[in-house]
């Protein structure tokens, strides 16, 4: 098991954003988390990757405890995530946005950045170079000078996806990566997940597009109300009344009223 | 016992004038998320704008006041059309920066304008009053008491009148204000117009026990932006505790630990206070 | 990406400058350099000035302004021939904001853009730092018109040191008002370095004499929003003599505060405060028993009368002429006979080896305040100065003599 | 997309440094020259504020407190304990940059404006402790008669010339040290911060470590400007510590262009320059300074480094790409 | 269902909003009549709650127009846009925390402050269709629990005495009880002649309660029709699920 959480909960003001969750992720695979708004889905996403910090539960990764390490070790550890709007920073262009993504697995600090010390070069075109692949790997190697504000939604979140990657993660969380972009991109977004996949990456994503979900994921987690309501593949959440009833409403529910 | 009260009172003026000042501030703090540096300059306009209703046209002192107010609430509204508005998309550096440009223009137009002179405003509340055998200057009553009457005027306003209610609404939530049909842009003026309007109040209350001269706002500036930050930004109580806290531990700290002590212990204060809490006493939740 | 709007923007910067630089250089060029011009011709000799014209001190500074003015105005009337050719003298003014480096700037401006000789500044940081840099390949006659003794300790030898020194006070001030009021004094002197350098010596002074100094309540005058609480304090102790000084203004406040809150005793005050600015901002009688450098309308200089009136004709009736306006009138004065006796308005190590013979050129009516009988061998004006007394409404004046 | 080739920058380059190391040879001008000097000690300090504020997105108003503890450091050890200046100079940076990473553990738990007025606070006391530690700092007397810097080796420090070259060396150190922190990881982690924190975190960068590195270098350069300045100008007095000459730096590197390499210094030089030309206007000149800064923050939030950006990207942006959809209450994301 | 053009009190044609680069709405175009209870559906994102925020004038359209009762009211400020009747009780509510119910309330009425009176029998109106408000008035209103809390904000839209109601999501977050009430009394609303546009996760409890509905995917309007056609519509299935 790659990912795994037990219990996991936080309390905000009296209120369980997230409720005592368990769930795992195995590798290579793609798991998806859905569930209506408010769910608890960003937070469990939060809580996952340190931003915040748990009030019940654990987390580990490859059975190591993560639980209460802040966010910028857990990418250490090996995961990483990106966001539901995409923050790169728009007036630079894409391959510098992505460069920083492999500074955690750098050593040069203060001096070597000073003196120009031949680490500080060396692990200067590494991270140029794991960028560049990285970029390459998403499909927008060619856009790597372009300014990130120039660039269509999509191609932001390839490179979202891209500065993930640069980070060397065993998993990537992706929040609503197809969030605002049209059918046909979402295809192709969806084409980089899979190829994520077959190229060693376990996947965890948070998303609404209910087509994107069935046709990804290997696995299923709803969230309602901070609770895990159900769980399994595609097809069985599908047919999930509870499922179905937290998106829709109970059919029978409520007599004519307008 | 006497040096305590008689300090005591001497740091409920030095308060009074403080929370006035800062009320303004924390005001604009609160509707328009600006640091305005250049509060201490419109402070000293104001006193001037008394001064000379005072002196060159024989209006009565509290009439003058009133006249004061007005004016710089103009004033206040002018530099919030042409200053801070064009800005108010832009970072809070540019905002700092810019209410630094006003600073000057300011103090040097006062300059160029009145003289360079100090001045001393007449008020018809001369003499002292014996109460519990100290001496007590009639002048820092009045200051005490109109600061007071302001204070609570203001909190009136803010609490009771729709105007009032519309600069808490936007403090409060933007959007929400907007929802609701309120006007931001003329919350804006009208919250930049009463606080210029107090910063005048405030200078021309405390001009008669000190004088009138183009940098008097200067003294002022530091400690005000030190109140707001104590009491928590945008906070209105936090400004009026804020500003008396910061005065009597002034003077007591002066009186008994030592002068230059005094001068510093707002700002100690406020780095301890920060240190602890990152938001100030009364930080609404950010 | 960084690199690339660095060089082309560092290109417009410099050029901008360039430009700048070049305006600045030829507009000194037709102005300034007045020296000797063509035969017989009319020379410009420019006087220059650095001091706050600014902020809060600006006040000061354009009394000091004003008298230089004042002086150059006589000469020009007058006409004063420098090595044979009739010579004009102008003032070239730039303002330091009270801050030292700047008047080290302005000064080197002055020198090298308007071609001046001699440079007036009125405060001590401002001097200090003249005094590192008149010296050298550019040197200029310092004009330093602070009372502060450490200026002649620097040993310049080109330092014109024009008020005195105000370490002459402390012996008779102490002396007498430690017999008339008491040996306990109380200080609320003003922050700066000078109130520093007078409290300390002030109590020095004091305590040798015998008597006790209490604590020190010293503020900054201008940036104090409420004189109340320091006089509290300082009178908590009772003291029987209270040191306070700083701008008149504020200072006469504090006469004012002390007396409404019960206060007695004597004053000795600073010589930066002048009774007869103070007298417009408090009554004589809360003044009564202050000891201070006297106000001009006392003083026994010949011109002093006239010049008391003329400044009122000529700059404003608002105010008192006061002593910034009249040291700093003659001593212009004496820097133009330096000037003529030197037979060169350029040379200031010339100037100034003839500003002792210059002293007794200088007309009686252009005597208006303490006019120095000699000048130092450090570099000060000095002569006999008079300090005054209040004493049931009159002034009884103080000689103070002055030290070596 | 760059309008001027690598090639070709490097030749200005090394044009606008043959400019800078024959000005003394030109200009037989001492105010001149001590305004170049002056300019270049600013556009230090600014090139510190830049690492913190212009790179990490810390607006820090204790700027001035830093210089002023670089330079308090050099007038005291020189002048009180009779210290050569070099160790002084090294040991001014070494008490900043120590004193900044102090401060700076305490200061950067708190974050925008209260960071920036909790800043100002500390700059504020600095300035006291200064204005009133007579015994050791002189009070508000000062410190008279700083010296120049000790020769080193064959080359002597006595004249303004030579002088001149030891601060553009610094300068130019300065800004070689600028460059490779901003082409660096290092820098590359505080420009991630800028952007955004939470993108920083996700990335796996240690925020606050960072900021509290950024912080150290920052007063680092502070130091050594206020170092540099007590030497040039011999004197010190407190009011170069005080408030004021942080918003000058401030100033500087806005007018210049924040985050940008070249931005302090064209603004140290620019604004330095226009503020003696407006020495002629006497009083007026602050009346015409004031609305001059607004204007400049209003028309060229950027600064001049920014606008030459700005023409660049002018250029490569396609016109029907202008974004549309506008926020109404914007302010509200402060929150 | 196609009613004469005059009818159609609030009349959105071809709008499109941009967020930069990111297009989120492309090419809307909805219709609310006098009297009507319009829903649109869609899942999170789909712009729903671009579309409310741009109708009520806090964010600017792109393209594309904004009719009410005949008068064009796209990109004018929120201010105007409520003063001309439609108030809008938006996602996240924007309530003001500190204040009290009984204020939060009284500011809904802002633009008809002068109207005393009026307000007055606005208050009576609310606390008669919230009784728990009148008991809690007096507290500020960021102590409320989140039920109610969305009863203030629907209350304080109603202050203002609006021709259309929009209401983003007022179920979102709440136990399924109180989402009940809630809509419950959105019906109620709608019953005493205020036009509804609400967006709703919960398809099915909308449409039982609403006369029309919009499907918005992607940005895009990509089904629309009557209760009863869409009741029976599988699509809308779709356009949650995915399947």
């Amino acid at each position: 098991m790659l990912l795994k959480t037990e219990g996991l909960g936080i309390t905000f003001g009296g209120l369980k954003a997230v409720d005592a969750v368990d769930f795992e992720v195995e590798r290579g695979t793609v798991a998806a988390i859905i569930g209506p708004n408010g769910a608890g889905k960003s937070t469990f996403f939060n809580l996952v990757s340190g931003f915040y910090r748990p009030t019940s539960g654990h987390v580990t990764l490859e059975d190591e405890e993560i639980t209460n390490l802040p966010a910028h070790r857990t990418v250490r550890s090996g995961m990483a995530r990106t966001f539901q709007t995409t923050n790169l920073f728009k007036e630079s262009s894409a391959l510098d946005n992505v460069i920083v993504g492999h500074r955690v697995r750098t050593r040069s600090n203060i001096f070597d950045a000073i003196f120009r010390t031949p680490r500080s070069r060396r692990e200067n075109r590494q991270c140029r170079d794991r960028a560049m692949e990285a970029l390459s790997f998403v499909g927008v190697d060619h856009l790597a000078d372009r300014t990130v504000g120039s660039l269509p939604q999509e191609a932001q979140k390839r490179i979202s996806i891209a500065l993930a990657l640069a980070t060397d993660p065993k998993i990537v969380l992706l929040d609503e990566p197809a969030a605002g972009v049209n059918n046909e991109e979402t295809q192709g977004l969806m084409d980089l997940i899979r190829k994520m996949v077959e190229h060693d990456y376990t996947v965890c994503l948070v998303e609404h597009k209910m087509g994107m979900i069935m046709g990804l994921a290997d696995k299923i987690m709803v969230l309602n109300y901070g609770q895990k309501i159900a769980e399994g593949p595609p097809e069985e959440i599908q047919a999930d009344e509870s499922v179905i009833e937290a998106y829709l409403g109970a059919e029978e529910e409520g007599e004519e009223d307008a | 016992m006497e040096l305590f009260l008689q300090q005591l009172i001497n740091g409920i003026a030095l308060g009074s004038v403080y929370g006035l000042a800062a009320l303004g501030l924390t005001l604009v703090f609160g509707v328009l998320r600006i640091p305005n540096l250049a509060h201490g300059a419109l402070y000293m306009v104001g006193a001037y704008v008394t001064y000379f209703a005072l002196v060159s046209y024989g209006i009565p002192y509290i009439a003058a006041i009133g006249l004061s107010a007005v004016v710089l609430a103009v004033v206040g509204i002018t530099i919030e059309r042409l200053v801070f508005h064009p800005l108010r998309n832009a970072p809070h550096t540019h905002h700092l920066i810019a209410a630094v440009g006003v600073l000057f223009f300011l103090e040097s137009g006062a300059q160029v304008l009145w003289g360079s002179e100090f001045r001393q405003m007449p008020s018809p509340f001369v003499g002292t009053v014996e109460v519990l055998g100290l001496n007590i200057g009639l002048q820092r009553l009045v200051v005490i008491f109109a600061s007071i009457a302001v204070m609570a005027a203001l909190y009136l306003f803010l609490k009771k009148t729709v105007p009032g209610q519309t600069i808490e609404a936007i403090e409060q939530d933007r959007t929400g204000a907007s929802l609701v049909g309120i006007d931001a842009n003329r919350v804006s003026m009208m919250t930049f117009g009463i606080s210029a309007a107090l910063a005048a109040v405030a200078a021309s209350l405390v001009a008669p026990i000190n004088l009138v001269f183009p940098t008097m706002g200067e003294a002022l500036n530091l400690k005000v932006f030190a109140i707001i930050i104590l009491g928590g930004l945008g906070s209105i109580p936090g400004a009026i505790v804020g500003g008396f806290l910061l005065a009597l531990a002034e003077v007591f700290s002066s009186t008994y630990i030592s002068n230059a002590f005094g001068q510093a212990i707002g700002f100690v204060f406020l780095l301890v206070v920060l240190a602890v809490r990152p938001t100030g006493l009364f930080s609404k939740g950010v | 990406m960084k690199r690339t709007k660095f060089v082309p923007a560092l290109l417009v910067g410099l050029l901008a400058f360039g430009v700048y630089a070049c305006g600045g250089g030829g507009g000194a060029g037709e102005e300034g350099d007045g020296g000797n011009g063509g035969d017989g011709e009319e020379q410009v000799v420019e006087i220059g000035y650095s001091g706050p014209l600014s902020g809060g001190a600006a006040l000061y500074g354009e009394n000091v302004l004003d008298g230089m003015r004042m002086a150059v105005e006589d000469l020009n009337e007058d006409g004063m021939e420098i090595d044979g050719q009739p010579a004009t003298f102008e003032i070239a003014s730039l303002d330091d904001r009270y801050l030292p480096n700047e008047a080290a700037t302005n000064a080197q401006r002055l020198v090298q853009q308007d071609g001046v000789s001699a440079i007036f500044i009125p405060h001590s940081g401002g001097i200090f730092a003249a005094q590192g840099i008149n010296t050298d390949r550019n040197p200029f006659l310092l004009g330093a018109y602070s009372s502060d003794p450490a200026i002649l300790e620097q040993e310049n030898p080109l330092t014109m040191m024009i008020p005195p020194r105000f370490d002459n006070y402390m012996e008779p001030f102490t002396e007498l008002q430690m017999e008339r009021f008491g040996d306990r004094l109380g200080l609320i002197p003003t922050e700066s370095e000078y109130g520093q350098e007078w409290t300390d010596q002030i109590s020095a002074e004091w305590e040798s004499q015998g008597g006790e100094v209490l604590s020190n309540n010293g503020i900054d005058y201008s940036e104090t929003t409420d004189y109340a609480g320091p006089v509290t304090q300082a009178l908590s102790e009772d003291p029987d003599v209270m040191f306070i000084g700083g701008p008149s203004q504020p200072t006469a406040l504090i006469v004012e505060e002390a007396r409404n809150q019960g206060f007695e005793g004597g004053f000795i005050l600073m010589d930066q405060s002048k009774i007869e600015e103070m007298e417009a901002f408090t009554s004589l009688e809360n003044m009564e028993g202050s000891l201070g450098v006297a106000p001009l309308s006392e003083v026994e200089d010949p011109g002093a009368e006239a010049f008391v009136e003329r400044y009122a004709e000529e700059i404003t009736e608002d105010r008192p002429a006061v002593s910034e306006v009249a040291y700093n009138y003659q001593s212009v004065h004496i820097l133009a006979n330096a000037m003529a006796l030197a037979g060169t308005s350029e040379d200031p190590e010339a100037i100034r080896e003839n500003i002792e013979p210059a002293l007794s050129e200088v007309e009686e009516e252009y005597q208006v305040a303490n006019f120095p009988d000699g000048f130092t061998e450090e570099g000060h004006l000095a002569g006999e100065v008079l300090a005054v007394s209040l004493e049931d409404g009159e002034f009884v004046p103080v000689e103070v003599p002055q030290m070596q | 997309m760059q309008v001027l080739s690598r090639h070709w920058r490097k030749l200005a380059l090394a044009v606008v440094l043959l400019v800078a190391l024959l000005i003394p040879l030109f200009i037989d001008n001492q105010y001149l020259l001590g305004l170049i000097m002056l300019a270049y000690i600013w556009a230090i300090a600014a090139y510190g504020l830049n690492v913190l504020l212009g790179y990490t997105g810390q607006l820090t108003l204790a700027h001035a407190g830093f210089f002023g503890i670089g330079a308090y450091t050099v007038g005291i050890l020189t002048v009180n304990y009779g210290f050569p200046f070099w160790p002084s100079l090294l040991l001014a940076v070494v008490f900043a940059s120590v004193l900044g990473f102090l401060i700076g553990i305490f200061a950067l738990r708190t974050q925008n404006e209260y960071f920036a007025i909790f800043t100002l606070g500390v700059g504020f006391v600095i300035f006291l402790v200064i204005e009133r530690w007579e015994s050791f700092t002189g009070g508000s007397l000062g410190l008279i008669g700083v010296p120049y810097p000790e020769g080193l080796g064959p080359i002597q420090f006595e004249g303004p010339e030579q002088l001149y070259y030891l601060i553009l060396a610094f300068l130019v150190l300065t800004i070689y040290v600028a460059a490779s922190i901003a082409h660096s990881l290092v820098g590359r982690s505080f420009i991630a911060i800028r952007n955004s924190p939470d993108l920083a975190m996700a990335a796996g960068i240690n925020v606050g470590r960072t900021k509290q590195l950024a912080f150290t270098i920052s007063t680092a350069i502070a130091g050594l400007s206020g170092g540099l300045y007590a030497t040039y100008i011999g004197f010190l007095g407190p009011a170069i510590v005080n408030v004021p000459t942080t918003f000058e730096i401030l100033l500087y590197l806005l007018v210049g262009g924040m985050g940008s390499l070249s931005g302090p210094l064209i603004g140290a030089f620019l604004v330095t320059t226009i503020f003696e030309y407006f020495q002629q206007f006497e009083a007026y000149r602050l009346v015409i300074f004031g609305p001059v800064v607004i204007l400049l923050i209003i028309f060229f939030p950027r600064g001049l480094a920014g606008l030459w950006g700005e023409l660049e990207a002018r250029v490569r942006r396609s016109p029907e790409k202008e974004a549309e959809g506008r926020e109404e209450p914007s302010r509200e994301e402060v929150r | 269902m196609q009613k004469k053009r005059e009818k159609k009190m609030l009349e959105v044609s071809d709008l499109s909003v941009r967020y930069g680069e990111f297009v989120a709405l492309r090419d809307v175009s909805l219709e609310v009549d006098e009297g009507e209870f319009v829903v649109v559906l869609g899942a999170n994102g789909a712009g729903k709650s671009t579309l409310f925020r741009t109708i009520n004038g806090l964010m600017r359209p792109s393209a594309g127009e904004i009719s009410f009762y005949g008068e064009r009211i796209e990109g004018r400020p929120a201010n105007t846009v409520v003063s001309r009747g439609v108030t809008q009780s938006a996602e996240g509510r924007h309530l003001f925390p500190e204040l009290s119910v009984l204020k939060n309330l009284t500011l809904g009425a802002y633009i008809r402050r002068r109207d005393r009176a009026g307000i007055n029998e606005s208050l009576e109106e609310v606390y008669e269709l919230f009784p728990i408000l009148r008991e809690k008035r007096r507290d500020p209103a960021g102590s409320l629990s989140g039920g109610q809390q969305q009863m203030v904000a629907i209350g304080r839209a109603l202050m203002a005495k609006p021709k259309l109601l929009i209401l983003d999501e007022p179920s979102l977050g709440l136990a399924p009880l109180v989402a009940r009430q809630v809509l419950d009394a959105v019906v109620q609303i709608n019953r005493t002649g205020i036009m509804v546009l609400l967006a709703e996760q919960n398809a099915q409890a909308a449409l039982k309660i609403a006369h029309r509905g919009y499907v918005v995917e992607n940005g895009e309007i990509t089904l629309q029709g009557t209760r009863e056609e869409l009741l029976g519509n599988g699509e809308i299935r779709r356009a949650y699920m995915g399947a």
